[in-house]
């Protein structure tokens, strides 16, 4: 039963092995084989696993490809993964965090504008959390920090770059939303005006 | 205890007059501000009153806010950065609800973030690794890693981070009074030469520590000991200890507990 | 899409996830199934990787059933495994290493809790790398395993004992040094309440 090794066998096997994420290069490397060849079968796995409904898949991470359990399945497993849950951010901080990661780079002073509160500790938190870094600093007075999304937080979404963001525009409130928020703006408005 | 605070336009507790000018009862051109520091810091100084750090950080910051409002107010023209400047010639009230649509779009960005955050964090990763039997003959990690860099990558390690817990140890290193902060600056400015409040306060870990210390610099400042200066508005605080051979007396500053 | 999960979802999945060999009556207890229906479902599962020429399988061992790489594939995951990694350490692994030469004995939890993050995969690294190794069970509930550097560390670092590390303190700014005896006196504190 020996006979040539498929690509796909040798992958599965570093997968299996590996304990981080690889890069597609680095598989490459090691099998000798096109980058793009090992993209293509590794993408190909994963279509084949989650079409089988497998307990395990195969994703890419920003930070390379993984073999894991398949989050269908987390409620059997907690107990030999015995891993801790992920800390749960709060909606002040998660706001702030979509800011960042569809606007980037940006300075807090932006993001404290848009939310009409300082960010100053929200930032911080997500900073020491390792979501969002400091990619550099603005032109202009005072040079404030820009900060952007990092390699961890695309890790933690189960993402592997920046594209693969649920797209804006299907978030963006309805035209009646905004129809009934410019009456009220408007309504306040009046309401001032005469006191 | 809260601080009530007396003005040609208004007389009582400092929250309710920044409740009042949010709501435009009061306009917060007619509230004269330096008086009020002027009555804090007399408070401050009045020994038979008792102020925990929180009325204190309170009153700070209710004194931050007012300023800013004022500053506002005198002067010309909207400063609020880029954010705005697509929106030249917008109706202040267009500029408000597209604010408002903006943020109702991240909220729902936000819950979008949770439920993935949820998926990914239900996916777990293998950490069998290498079967034993496997001859691994993997290169020295270690390799060019001194011991300084060990000892730099404990520190980082632990590090403080976020903790959702309050944990009293905290408490107790944290608990410098600012007539003790005082005392210690006494000791350590005249070394110093000029050097920059960001330079103090750099190795400091909480806000309430920065806290004390600007409350125990201003205190040196007032009795004569340190002069203060702003090259710029916003610049870096400068600090220096003026010569003067006379001891601090510690008389008058106020005994409060952090 | 989601429907029931198989018995071969779940057992895939703790199996993808466990670090130990786990026996059929501990798996059947987690998935409330018989054990001999268990095990033949893991012999299938064995037989359908086979057959498949995966390069993973499913194997009983004396202690319990793992997934591992396939045999056939060996020479590959030696390849891989001894890959030129000009890689240093992570600075995360870096991190956890430095404060179990500190620290030790120490275990996962308390790491863990240090770096605020999981550390379980990083830890698993830095033993089969040889920098570590276990010193023995904590006492108290789950008898964690502690763990402290091995010879090999010291020989890399070029040290001939943990005297030889470099005081902690020398790197402290003097508030963290305040913090540190704080936190040292806390967990005296708790530990003479637990015992």
């Amino acid at each position: 039963m020996r006979g040539e090794l498929s690509l796909e066998q040798k992958l599965e096997a570093m997968l299996t092995v590996a304990l981080e994420p690889i890069s597609a290069e680095e598989l490459a490397d090691v099998v000798d084989a096109e980058a793009a060849v090992v993209r293509q079968t590794l993408a190909d796995l994963r279509a084949e696993f989650l079409e089988q409904r497998r307990g395990f898949q195969v994703v890419e991470l920003a930070s390379g490809w993984v073999m894991q359990s398949s989050p269908d399945v987390a409620a059997w497993v907690t107990k030999f993964a015995n891993r801790d849950v992920s800390h749960r951010l709060s909606s002040a901080a998660l706001e702030s965090l979509a800011i960042i990661a569809y606007r980037q780079p940006v300075s807090r002073a932006q993001i404290s504008a848009l939310r009409g509160v300082n960010v100053d500790g929200v930032v911080r938190l997500l900073e020491q959390r390792g979501y969002i870094e400091e990619l550099g600093r603005a032109p202009g007075p005072g040079q404030p920090i820009l900060y952007g999304t990092t390699e961890s937080f695309l890790d933690r979404m189960g993402l592997a770059t920046l594209n693969d963001l649920p797209p804006i525009e299907e978030f963006m409130p309805p035209i009646e939303t905004a129809n009934e928020l410019a009456e009220e703006i408007a309504e306040r408005f009046d309401d001032s005006e005469v006191s | 205890m809260t601080f009530v605070v007396t003005t040609p336009s208004f007389s009582g507790p400092i929250e309710l007059l920044l409740q009042l000018i949010s709501s435009h009862d009061v306009d917060i051109l007619d509230v004269p501000l330096a008086p009020l520091v002027d009555a804090f810091v007399a408070t401050l100084r009045d020994d038979t009153t008792e102020l925990d750090m929180e009325d204190l950080s309170e009153f700070l910051l209710i004194g931050a806010v007012l300023l800013e409002m004022k500053s506002h107010r005198l002067l010309p023209g909207p400063e609020s950065g880029e954010i705005d400047e697509e929106f030249i010639g917008w109706e202040e009230r267009d500029v408000l609800l597209a604010r408002l649509l903006e943020l109702r779009t991240y909220a729902a960005l936000a819950d979008a973030f949770v439920s993935l955050f949820e998926r990914a964090s239900r996916a777990y990763s293998r950490l069998r690794g290498v079967d034993d039997g496997f001859v691994v003959q993997p290169p020295d990690l270690l390799a060019g890693v001194t011991t300084t860099q060990l000892a730099l990558a404990y520190l980082r390690g632990i590090e403080e981070k976020p903790v959702p817990v309050v944990r009293l140890h905290h408490v107790t290193v944290d608990a410098v009074t600012v007539a003790e902060t005082v005392a210690a600056l006494s000791q350590r400015l005249p070394t110093m030469g000029r050097f920059s409040f960001r330079q103090l306060t750099e190795p400091l870990v909480t806000r309430i520590e920065v806290i004390v210390h600007f409350l125990a610099l201003l205190e040196l400042c007032k009795l004569g000991y340190v002069t203060l200066g702003q090259g710029a508005t916003f610049g870096e605080v400068q600090i220096e200890w003026l010569d003067t051979n006379a001891s601090v007396d510690f008389g008058g500053v106020d005994r409060y507990e952090g």
